[in-house]
């Protein structure tokens, strides 16, 4: 948060520091390269710095200080669920039994791992009502690809291969559509209606027997329920399409309402946002890929399998006394999303947190998890206008439209403004509906002090951006660098250290 | 109580309050036809003590501690340096999301910057992206490049490429309508060239993809003729990197004619964990620069004229470009290139150069000593990184014999070659002990007499 | 080393912050304890805070984000040798296999933890030339004190219950004169020669049947090669007095002289200096004894004992094949110094440290130690006065005492001026005899460019100095807080929080 | 080369020149006298790699993992939250020394004033220092303050009082002209209060010493008679705590009359590691403030007029004071306290609770349990906290058998209390499971049995 010492400048890229020989003795030195092989084949340069272990120690240190992460400060970043990523977590995922294991290790030398997989699957399973998961994704994206190459297969299977459109809200996140478009379906945008939902009159315009995937997240982006979900789900079941569930913001359902009773067909979820798994500057990420029955066998391979299977529930009997195999030959399936099995260390993290919330645990999480987003829109709303004044789930968007017509100072100057006061900022600009908009998501991890003392600090921005824009505008003045030249990053990209400087 | 929520049962009511809702199912409540019916089946809720017991409980149920290991096969043992995780676990980084704000991210983009210019020095690309999910999606990725940049819907594919990377290649391309046609592997167990030439003689391939070393250990370049050819036929030659170590010893791609490499990155630090996260790269010439899907990080200029970094080129992206973007990818695997970073910076040249020495000189001492073995021999004559391909009988057999020995022995290439049915792909690194090649080479000699009485 | 954001006011006291209740759930509840004992022992209020894992995470990270330490930048603090703390070092001390290890473990259950004690003590009684090492003591100042109880027990064994009196350098540490006071002896001060060194003149002056002890440090707290120490030590044992070497100083000598050729028959060895243990903020620290064959029996208890002997060597063969035991059966030893054994994960971490040098390597690890020293006491004697220009050890003082005349800047102003840019300060006003001392030590472990940036660094604050001194007098101002009232912090003791507030 | 030194050898040539000398031989030159004589016998130098293969074949050759362990006697096994070690060892926390520049140590600074806070809060006094070794050294320095305070050269402790904190009081003694006589304990497992009363009656005692629990786990506190007349013969009453974990549910040492309070803080997350590094605290009433030994932080303000915290009262310590300081400590147990520091603000009041509460009820159990057995009763009937002694037959014989079946019973009591040998001290903490207080209770039943017959 703040310096020990004063030397706020950048370190040098690791490139520009160390000299040639100046390394740890990791290993021993090694012969020649050419005992080996022939010279041609070998490589004459390798202009890589050698650093001392100090000065790399030193150089990654002062890199994490100038980084924010949610162990420094609240970080209400909307669609992204930034809560606590408890410790215990990377700590089971790093015991050596799990993190030393080769993924070519036979089934009977890796049961633990696969038991892992087995009760975070049925868990899952279980708690958004879908007849099976894959583990295999490797994030939200990655599972949206596979979940529509899942659908394309099954009708495929059934032979309907005209489907061939994917219906997408205009509140829906980029991927979604990216996602239909990288599995070659066209897409159709629906637009909201005056609530902020989608609406089942736009949607049946659409509807026919083209429609392959209607693909929709509930609460949406804006952190509203679909309360027409039913019948969005039973007028695209009725044309003979799939119903996609974007989980990034499952942790509003927990325990609450079940995707599968909804009417879903397929669906992904974040565990890297919604299981605690941390995002780690960007990833990596976890994403799984619940289907119901129809669909379990187009998942992607390999898949856990019991023997016998947990007929006994997870809630008293975990996978004790049973045993396991990956499964490859599903002659349906879709394939393999990626090299290997799953985003294991994740899947550990994942169960860690299931261990410590059990089912009770999960509903009490998205229950306060909405509680607080309530808590924060009611204050927010006092300075700032909530287009949508209703309860929420689990976030809010705020517009700072009229504060822009009033002083000039956009959603994007009061983003710039927090981080000058030791906060992350929200999501802004996102959904592209509301103007200026800023989308808050506390998660149930922070306090009711830490809102408080966040709604007074974007109180006191607002009340300073109609006393002074400028400054605001001017934001951030604290950190260690300001505004960045985007223009200039876009047309003159610089993208990597080259030798000359 | 749900875990790590720190509200007590007052402050739920004054916050309910200040709501003006009654109760929190209130503030949640669905229509009756679509609640819950049944409670849920999960794991059981237990402290944390008794987690973390549990889980010890789960870890000691895997059994591979023990064995003398020469599995790789794309995934592979290295030695990572305590100070990788010492640096990568500190909570800013490992807490951060993707760096949107810039300026208080300029740590963690700084580092994406030197992941970047890594995979440039390393590969002899111009560019490189702030990472994809693993090796073999970014296969996929970077053929989808090529699809682009050519627009051609074809691709050539060895099949001395990772078969699991092949497999990936043909779930992605099942969204898309492109073909994809194999290219047999010769008797020294590298690519059939002429076979090249004379698919690409159509010029209907968007890309020709090679594996070097590739899925037998061996090194596989396109020789300086054949690069020729592919160069006039317009096709892009796609070089896939799965054991990165051999970056510090073998020349780069680019040197043999590359244009984009794609590559698994887990070698430099990352855990085998059962299969990830790993980190996939992506690196290519300039002219793809647009094509390249994913962040990428740039260098510029902050309002106090400072240098400064920040996501850039982000109309290739799905936030911004939507069902047009180069890519749907969003969560990438940017820790996994930290530790990639870290591990590289703390290797530097020197250490590099002598981790893929060690591995050439381990895997020549492994090949050694299992073809003194009566009845066990190489199936390739050809130079190869760190892994060989040992002729043995019957591969599934022999290795769960030598698994009784406490010996996993490698990976039956018979799973996805069924003409190796007889071999066992064998990796080395610099973590084989000549005690591991003892064990392995005695077990050996029981099991594969063995199998010849039988 | 800079924040990423700007909070930099300070995290509240844990106190003023959390709810009660507010806890995350590492053990389940327990019945009350009034089930278990009559409520007469029970405690009526426990008045600590209860905060979330989230908020002790934030707490404790922006502490640390107020706190310089090596990873952080170069650490010139004299006779504290500072040098880079391996990471190797402490993931092999928290191996569970010696982390989970209870001290009463039987001897045949803690056959590796033996070994490890083992092999440090026998490699740190060739590296010093004494017959063996107690790894008893828990520091520097600790084994001082050790070590005289083993003089007075040897001298009272010898029925020399005469010998009051230990003689001290007035250049010595604090502890020093500290721990003979502890150990009812009494401490006769000894001049420094114009040289800086001990002379041998002063020392016989005071020698007699009543010397016990004669304490140095070689190199001295000056950074100077006591020349004179084969004769000093020579008169100390005419009189049968005992000499003790202070081993805060070894990282000069290893390899390349040893305390005990120059005559010492005790020592102690700080290894959270030499050996590269982390010093952890003030501790815990790790003060192994070494004596001479004649008071091997007075070693405090337990002494770890081979079986058989290790007559094979270290160098080929180190402790595989023997067995051990901890032999708490010595008539003649002053008893334990501690409640355990030995600061055991620090061990590990010095014997880490050992396998990473072998005796090849700790030779080097002085010479260069020595390098550094010089090169910087050669660059800094450009614009500070430096009173012993000659050849140094590993340290060296220079003297503000020109600059503080000139200009009124004293060294305290120097070292604060240092932290405005990054730096942690020399250590200042110690050895006492050297007016507006700075005492630099800049460990093996830094580089040439380092310590090149450092120089011109203090070399343009010693020009500002001469240009503008209330600048520099005013220094820290970069800093998260500036120069603290001591004399409130003294006069108005406020050592603890109170409920009130 | 040394081991982490980053130097060329053309940086050592240009540095050398540079001061002006030939060689590196030359720059240490010392004469030839006391030069060595031959080359050191020191462990191998190897590359990182090796070292941690060795250190792990080290760690393995220890063999106490799977054992059921009822070992405690001053060294607790707790639940130590994942949480603490990622923030302990942060770098910044790790490689600090002892914060003498106060204006870039204030995060440890503030913590360790915490700490003070904590351990003033937890035993009822109103000062604390910021460490000292372990808690045998702390009863030394405490002793050391009454010794100070009362100008006598006598020592009252009861016999109950941990043998080894006992031992190295000896130790200490045997440098200044101190006596210690000691208390016997009745046959509750409590020191005998007429013996105290007795004793004290001379006014020639400086401190009377005890523990609570005890080393027997017995509750053994100062009675209100007896304390009054403690009081009035000017000794001063010190407390010590061996067993932290007991203050979460017992009164504080200062309601029952303690004027100082030492002890050891290991149970708040600090690892067993064989005997240390744990951590000493001293705790007193506000009148020995200056007798305090070591380091003391305190809150003040800087000259922004902002709170600050700084070392303070150093006029008692060795730096300044030397031969007339308090103490002769110089580095403390720093970072063990701030492992503890944060211990405590995990868990908080509720989780301290807690731990104590699951303490106390395991304990029970297990006395429950081993006095079903036949032949195995409890030697002592007063009031426990988490420890037992065990009347088994003889204590060394039966341990050794227990071990034979997986089981570590606790600690031989015939080593310290030769009255004892027929007696084991048994712990059990939140760890201890109902699975091994079977094991034990199956264990005990075969090897009591056994060693009837003989
Ligand atoms: C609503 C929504 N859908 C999908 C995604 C994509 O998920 P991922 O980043 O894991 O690929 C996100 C992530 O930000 C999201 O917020
Ligand atoms: C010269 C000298 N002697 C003794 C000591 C005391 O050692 P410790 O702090 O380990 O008790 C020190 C520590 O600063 C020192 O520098």
């Amino acid at each position: 948060m703040s310096q020990p010492s004063a030397n706020s400048s950048a370190p040098a890229l690791i490139f520009e520091t160390g000299a040639p020989g100046r390394a740890t003795e990791y290993v021993e030195r090694s012969r020649p390269h050419a005992d080996f092989l022939p010279q041609e084949l070998l490589r004459t340069e390798l202009p890589l710095p050698d650093n001392s272990e100090l000065d790399v120690v030193r150089h990654f240190t002062q890199l994490s200080q100038r980084t924010f992460g949610i162990d420094l400060g609240f970080y209400p970043l909307g669609s992204c669920t930034m809560k606590y990523n408890p410790r215990v977590n990377d700590a089971m995922a790093s015991l050596p039994g799990f993190s030393d294991l080769h993924p070519y290790t036979p089934d009977d030398l890796a049961q633990g791992s696969l038991a892992v997989m087995y009760e975070l699957e049925r868990s899952l399973s279980s708690v958004f009502g879908m007849a099976a998961f894959s583990l295999n994704p490797s994030a939200g994206a990655h599972a949206e690809l596979a979940a529509l190459l899942v659908a394309k297969k099954y009708f495929k299977d059934r032979g309907e291969i005209k489907r061939t459109k994917v219906i997408v809200p205009d509140t829906a996140h980029g991927t979604n559509p990216a996602s239909a478009a990288m599995c070659g379906f066209k897409v159709i945008s629906i637009p909201s209606d005056a609530r902020g939902r989608v609406s089942l009159e736009e949607i049946e315009k659409v509807l026919g027997d083209d429609t392959a995937v209607c693909m929709m997240t509930n609460p949406n982006t804006l952190g509203l329920f679909e309360d027409h979900i039913a019948e969005i789900a039973a007028a695209v079941h009725r044309v003979g399409g799939l119903m996609y569930y974007d989980g990034a913001n499952a942790n509003a359902i927990m325990g609450n309402v079940r995707p599968g009773d909804m009417g879903f067909d397929l669906m992904h979820l974040n565990t890297h946002k919604t299981f605690t798994i941390p995002h780690g500057g960007g990833g990596a990420g976890h994403g799984p890929l619940g289907v119901a029955a129809h669909l379990v066998d187009f998942l992607p391979t390999p898949v856990v399998r019991a023997i016998p299977d947990g007929k006994t529930g997870l809630r008293r009997a975990p996978s004790d006394g049973m045993r396991f195999e990956l499964d490859f030959n599903r002659p349906k399936s879709i394939g393999p999303m990626r090299s290997f099995w799953s985003n294991f260390a994740h899947a550990v993290r994942a169960l860690s947190y299931l261990y410590a919330n059990g089912a009770e645990g999960l509903k009490s999480v998205s229950q306060l998890a909405v509680l607080n987003a309530n808590y924060l829109r009611v204050g927010v709303s006092e300075f700032l206008s909530t287009p949508y004044p209703e309860i929420c789930r689990h976030e809010f968007v705020a517009s700072a439209q009229d504060l822009k017509k009033e002083t000039g100072v956009r959603a994007l100057d009061i983003a710039k403004a927090l981080l000058d006061r030791g906060y992350m900022a929200p999501t802004v600009y996102f959904p592209l509906i509301v103007p200026e908009c800023l989308m808050m998501e506390p998660t149930e991890t922070e306090s009711k002090e830490t809102l408080d003392i966040f709604i007074e600090a974007l109180r006191e921005i607002i009340e300073t951006a109609k006393r002074d824009p400028q400054s605001i505008m001017a934001a951030p003045v604290r950190t260690v660098v300001g505004r960045i030249d985007e223009t200039r990053a876009a047309r003159q990209p610089d993208l990597r250290w080259r030798q000359s400087g | 109580m749900g875990a790590y929520t720190p509200h007590t049962p007052q402050e739920i009511s004054q916050m309910l309050e200040r709501i003006g809702v009654g109760s929190l199912e209130e503030l949640l409540a669905v229509s009756p036809d679509i609640a819950p019916k049944a409670p849920l089946d999960v794991v059981p809720a237990m402290p944390e003590y008794q987690i973390e017991r549990r889980m010890k409980a789960l870890a000691a149920r895997n059994g591979a501690d023990d064995y003398a290991s020469f599995l790789g096969a794309g995934a592979y043992r290295h030695y990572a340096p305590p100070a990788i995780a010492a640096l990568a676990m500190r909570g800013e980084f490992l807490t951060a999301y993707t760096p949107y704000q810039a300026e208080v991210s300029q740590g963690y983009l700084q580092a994406i910057y030197e992941w970047q210019s890594y995979i440039c020095l390393l590969t002899g690309m111009e560019i490189a992206n702030a990472s994809v999910y693993d090796g073999a999606t970014a296969l996929a990725e970077g053929s989808i490049m090529a699809i682009n940049a050519t627009g051609r819907k074809r691709l050539l594919v060895s099949r001395a490429v990772d078969p699991r990377y092949r497999a990936v290649l043909h779930t992605y391309c099942g969204g898309l309508d492109v073909e994809i046609d194999e290219i047999a592997v010769g008797a020294d167990g590298r690519t059939d060239g002429a076979s090249v030439r004379a698919a690409i003689e159509a010029k209907s391939y968007a890309a020709v993809v090679l594996q070097s070393p590739n899925f037998f250990g061996v090194i596989d370049e396109i020789d300086p003729q054949l690069r020729a050819s592919i160069e006039s036929s317009g096709t892009v030659p796609i070089a896939v990197i799965s054991e990165a170590i051999s970056l510090g010893a073998l020349r780069s791609p680019a040197q043999w004619g590359a244009q984009i490499v794609v590559g698994e990155a887990q070698s430099f630090g990352v855990a085998l964990a059962y299969g990830g996260p790993y980190v996939g790269f992506i690196a290519s010439t300039a002219e793809h620069m647009r094509r390249i899907p994913g962040r990428l990080v740039g260098r510029s200029l902050d309002n106090r004229g400072q240098e400064a970094y920040t996501l850039t080129l982000q109309a290739r992206e799905q936030h911004i470009r939507r069902e047009k973007a180069t890519s749907n990818i969003c969560t990438n695997q940017a820790h996994c290139a930290l530790i990639a970073t870290i591990y590289l910076a703390l290797m530097g040249a020197s250490g590099l150069r002598d981790v893929a020495g060690l591995n050439l000189e381990r895997s020549r001492e492994l090949a050694t000593a299992v073809s003194s073995v009566p009845g066990v021999s190489l199936r390739f004559d050809a130079p190869f990184f760190n892994e060989i391909v040992v002729r043995v009988g019957n591969g599934a057999e022999v290795l769960a014999a030598l698994q009784k020995h406490g010996v996993l022995g490698g990976v039956d290439l018979g799973r996805f070659y069924p003409e190796y049915a007889d071999s066992i792909l064998m990796t080395a690194t610099e973590l084989t002990s000549t005690g591991d090649i003892a064990k392995l080479t005695a077990a050996l000699r029981e099991v594969v007499h063995v199998a010849a009485v039988r």
